[in-house]
């Protein structure tokens, strides 16, 4: 955002006027408007491509009534959620019950400010972008037990505690094998991971070494259980707690929660697909200067790639999601203390010899001499 | 060794706790007093060459005069079975419960109190199973009238 | 230091509850998530249709049998039919055997195909359901074919069966099972060996075979625990003797015997045990008529018996008294579930939140089968 | 340790097979199996269903000797028969015959008991009864008018095989 705000300040002649912290302020607040216009409707988009591809596994067709093949599902529901009763259990505490569904969906909002989804298109490059986004996406456990506190009910309880669990065991595996990945690039800012790795699948961070291969199976089965989904959605396990810690939840407030899930399933793909997958890079080589293309064309085209990337990933959640049972609680923490702490320890100290021996060159590198 | 064989087993042992054996259409069946029932039922259970493992049902009859249990037994090594009867007294319908003996017997009894209004002496929790813990009388017995309602909810249609 | 005590949470399961197949409740008992114990407590579906029976004439009780366990409606019919021709002393034709054989067995294999991808469902994985479902859905367009309904047959009656196969119903059957077979083992790549499934299923809710007969514990559930017991065999009836087919028993194969995944992998090999007996059954019918006449009003002579039957979910027994009219005097159904649902006060303790809903499961009671 | 290795190999190995299955079932290798009832299928459900389907129940007054066989046969007495003897007729003309097919479990039984041919009670395919009120459920087959009809038809019959029976 930066910098359009710098090209507004120099391209346009009515805002020298203005002094510059307001055009900073206004700028700000537009693009915040604009990214929670993309996010909204990309989630509930997401919910009518998840049915839908459920639908396809399962042998079904899935909605498809709702406009063309039924793309408008999502706008249906969505509306419907809006227009329900809200109802409040009258033994809930109201105030938390109340704020609870805004403290998760702000949780998994705001890390779309440090999300590069192209060369610079991203609302905030901040110098520590990698910690911003876990240290902002720990909100959502902290929404999701008020949440399960206040519905005063024993299995939305159980569900919050659950999830409570869940988020600070996993929280650790996956920083830890960020951390590879820091290690490689030195730096914490998103537009720098994504810069240290170049345009090729062999350039990207996932084909660096062995070790950073591992680390992102590791970051992205911890990410997925940090979304609560499939084979980790114990919070909310149907089959036990009936939905956990959303139970009694109704209308506007359940579409929150509901949007902020399938958020959170794009953000971890798209935090995947900075540190591992290159990003923006486009997997082909696009000349600037050689071939004219003007800068913004570049970055239409590193948006799209970095969408088709992320959307790829998404894929994967819910592929994983049709295809397996959940975990038990307790198998559940011995997964991520057992496996993926070890482990994630294990690539850390890895990555850090391999440095150590060749410096910051990849196999690919290697190879080619 | 056929029932009337276990008839006539029980028989010498037990006397006349062991009353008669009735043979007809279908299956036959040992009549047992029911003051003996607790030791007869062991018995049948552990004894060499009997080895009745299961209970593979315990039915209620209302007999009109008298109600009565009826214990279906089967020996799984032997693959042979036993049917013993008990009348118990319309007035006080009591009769020592056998789910010490096999423990398949403990829902089983309590569903014979439950419809049919049996007390099972010695049983653990002997409370209704099926029907509300406030629905009055007991539907299988012959002369049990359906109620209009049920708190307020009427039970026929219309 | 100050004593530190924690206070037992009571969790009330049911009976709205996605995991109880139909309508139960569980009071479950619990320390966090550890389990102190979970109470049944049944009846929701209670119809008196042992009460009903004594009102209508034995015929007329046929379509209520198809109610006992509305997965199995075929079995159910088919015990019930037995008994009253066992006091009746009502030969069945050679060929109506067959097909009752045929009928049944087939319905097995759809009780169970929802048996084990309910399990599915309850440990969370949706899409095995739904390829469960796709399969029987086949079965229900062949029963409707044989007997008009997709549920509740009322297929087989006293001294036969309804109506004759239709044309073409050998070849369909044979079809759906040359494709079913394969489809199991692509069930047990999607479910059953995935490791996660087995993590959840195996070791878990162990049901002793010596707890299983005391308890009365019968059909898959009995075999589970490792007593190779079915009555097919142990007590044939029917036309059963004459075909070929292996009993599976649980082996513990990736734990201890009787816990939960012997008794899901059991009803995935009964379902292929049972598609061997329909071949061989369809290539064996002989011709023939399917129905005894029978007099307009049928009398059974005074007397009582006790015919039990291997239903899906174990022996079905039905005890009928008669008291020489043509209703039943008393008439008792023993079902299968009502026992496996006595065993889970006993199993549950000490287990999960999350394994009581692999217990119920992987016992397969049905509610309606346990209420009557 | 071995073990611990194996868990992990385990685990990958048989998610992924899972996970084939699945894909596979979301390339176009495999069709749903799905229809898409009721107004998009290629032709109307009912037409698809077997003969022997048992549907509503559909009587044929003009077939139907008034015997109540199928009311005494049906176990929950959803058929109700009013028939009356005509002065001059043999046998009983039908008054009224009423079958609820709310209360109707679709058992079969009435049609196996209908004693002439072709059968004058029988299921039809059609299953598509939904109404939002419940007496609408109630099929009333025999009006003011048919129970005329009939009575002249049995007397017609009856005239019939007196003549016949005094040409002998």
């Amino acid at each position: 955002m930066r910098y359009f705000a710098d090209w507004i300040i120099e391209n346009l002649e009515f805002t020298r006027a203005i002094p510059s912290e307001y055009v900073y302020l206004i700028i700000m607040v537009v693009g915040g408007l604009l990214l929670l216009l993309f996010v909204v409707p990309m989630a509930g988009a997401l919910t009518f491509v998840e049915r839908r591809v459920a639908g396809k596994m399962q042998s079904r067709i899935g909605p498809n009534r709702v406009g063309p093949q039924g793309i408008f599902q999502f706008v249906a529901d969505g509306v419907k959620l809006i227009l329900k009763e809200d109802i409040i259990p009258t033994a809930a505490d109201r105030r938390l019950f109340k704020l609870a569904p805004y403290i998760v969906f702000v949780g998994s909002f705001l890390t779309f400010a440090a999300l590069p989804f192209s060369q610079k298109l991203i609302a905030a490059d901040l110098n520590i972008g990698i910690l911003y986004i876990f240290a902002v996406s720990s909100m959502v456990v902290v929404g999701i037990i008020m949440s399960g506190w206040a519905s005063n009910n024993n299995l939305s309880l159980l569900g919050g505690m659950r999830s409570a669990a869940q988020i600070i065991s996993y929280e650790v595996p996956q920083i830890l094998s960020v951390l590879a990945v820091i290690l490689l690039t030195g730096t914490l800012g998103m537009q720098g991971t994504i810069k240290a790795q170049g345009w090729a699948p062999q350039h990207w961070f996932l084909f660096h070494n062995p070790f950073a291969f591992i680390a992102f199976f590791v970051f992205f089965i911890s990410a997925v259980a940090e979304c609560n989904r499939i084979p980790f959605d114990i919070p909310e396990a149907e089959s036990e707690l009936v939905s956990g810690y959303n139970t009694e939840y109704s209308g506007f407030r359940f579409g929150l929660f509901f949007l902020a899930e399938f958020a959170n399933v794009y953000v971890i793909s798209a935090v995947a697909v900075t540190l591992f997958l290159g990003g923006w890079n486009t997997p082909f080589y696009l000349p600037t200067g050689i071939w004219g293309l003007l800068p913004s064309a570049v970055n239409l085209a590193g948006l799209i790639t970095f969408l088709i990337k992320t959307f790829v990933l998404v894929f994967v959640c819910m592929w994983l999601r049709w295809t397996l049972p959940r975990l038990r609680v307790d198998q559940l923490m011995t997964v991520g203390w057992k496996y993926m702490v070890p482990i994630a320890f294990f690539n850390l100290v890895g990555t850090a010899v391999w440095m150590l021996v060749w410096g910051d060159k990849s196999i690919a590198a290697l190879l080619g001499g | 060794m056929e029932p009337a064989a276990i008839h006539e087993e029980l028989k010498s042992r037990f006397g006349d706790a062991v009353m008669e054996f009735r043979e007809g259409n279908g299956d036959p069946f040992i009549v047992v007093n029911g003051s003996h029932l607790l030791e007869i039922a062991a018995y049948l259970k552990e004894a060499q060459g009997l080895h009745f493992d299961s209970l593979m049902c315990l039915s209620s009859v209302d007999y009109g005069e008298n109600y009565a249990v009826v214990y279906h037994l089967y020996s799984m090594q032997h693959k042979r079975r036993v049917v013993l009867k008990v009348y118990v007294e319309k007035a006080d319908p009591r009769i020592t419960s056998v789910q010490s003996v096999w423990k398949a017997a403990n829902w089983h009894e309590r569903e014979a109190y439950d419809l049919m209004g049996i007390r099972f002496e010695g049983h653990p929790d002997l409370s209704r199973i099926l029907l509300p813990e406030d629905w009055p009388g007991h539907p299988l017995r012959k002369d049990y009238v359906f109620p209009e309602e049920y708190d307020g909810i009427p039970c026929h249609r219309e | 230091m100050p004593e530190f005590r924690t206070e037992e949470m009571v969790l009330n399961m049911g009976p709205q509850h996605p995991s109880t197949h139909g309508v139960m409740r569980f009071v479950v008992h619990t320390d966090g998530e550890v389990m102190r114990v979970a109470k049944p407590d049944v009846g929701y579906l209670h119809r008196s249709i042992e009460k009903i029976a004594e009102k209508l004439k034995y015929p007329q009780f046929m379509p209520f049998t198809d109610r006992i366990d509305y997965l199995a409606a075929m079995n159910c019919n088919m015990g019930y039919a037995m008994t009253v021709e066992k006091l009746a002393g009502i030969e069945v034709p050679p060929r109506a055997e067959y097909i009752r054989v045929i009928a049944s067995e087939l319905n097995r294999i759809a009780s169970h195909l929802i048996s084990v991808g309910v399990m599915g469902l309850e440990l969370g994985a949706v899409t095995p359901f739904l390829h469960a479902i796709r399969e029987r859905e086949t079965i229900n367009d062949l029963m409707e074919e044989l007997c008009g309904a997709r549920l509740t047959y009322n297929y087989i009656r006293i001294g036969g069966v309804a109506q004759d196969l239709p044309a073409g119903f050998a070849e369909k059957t044979i079809e759906f099972l040359d494709h079913f077979v394969p489809a199991v083992d692509e069930y047990n790549r999607l479910l059953s060996y995935n490791k996660i499934f087995v993590k959840r299923m195996a070791d878990v809710a162990v049901i002793s075979a010596e707890n299983a007969v005391d308890y009365g514990l019968v059909g898959p559930n009995l075999r589970a625990s490792g007593v190779k017991w079915d009555l097919r065999r142990d007590e044939p009836y029917s036309v059963y003797p004459q075909f070929e087919f292996d009993i599976p028993v649980g082996t513990g194969e990736k734990g201890q015997v009787g816990d939960c995944y012997d008794r899901y992998m059991l009803r995935i090999r009964e379902m292929v045990e049972s598609s061997r007996i329909i071949k061989q059954c369809l290539a064996a019918v002989p011709d023939g008529p399917v129905q005894t006449k029978l007099p307009a009003s049928l009398k059974v002579p005074e007397g009582e018996a006790y015919v039990r039957t291997e239903s899906v979910r174990g022996e079905l027994g039905y005890y009928v008294i008669s008291d020489g009219s043509d209703k039943p005097y008393r008439l008792r159904i023993r079902t299968g579930s009502f026992s496996a649902m006595s065993i889970v006060e006993l199993t549950s303790r000490g287990l999960m939140i999350a394994d009581l809903v692999a217990l119920i499961g992987s016992l397969d009671v049905v509610a309606p089968e346990i209420d009557r | 340790m071995r073990r611990y290795f194996l868990n992990i190999w385990e685990a990958i190995s048989t998610i992924a097979k899972g996970m084939g299955v699945t894909l596979v079932h979301f390339t176009p290798a495999r069709k749903s199996i799905t229809i898409q009832y009721p107004d998009r299928t290629p032709v109307p459900v009912v037409e698809t269903l077997p003969e022997r389907s048992r549907g509503m129940l559909t009587f044929d007054p003009d077939v139907c000797d008034a015997c109540s066989m199928c009311a005494m046969t049906c176990p929950i007495d959803c058929i109700s028969i009013d028939r009356e003897r005509v002065e001059g007729a043999k046998g009983f003309v039908l008054k009224r015959f009423d079958i609820d097919m709310a209360k109707c479990m679709y058992c079969g039984l009435c049609t196996e008991a209908c004693p002439v041919k072709p059968k004058g009670l029988e299921h039809t395919r059609e299953f598509e009864g939904a109404t939002d009120r419940m007496e609408d459920l109630i099929l009333e087959f025999i009006d003011e008018k048919k129970h005329r009809e009939l009575v002249e038809k049995a007397l017609k019959k009856a005239e019939k095989l007196k003549a016949a029976q005094n040409e002998e």
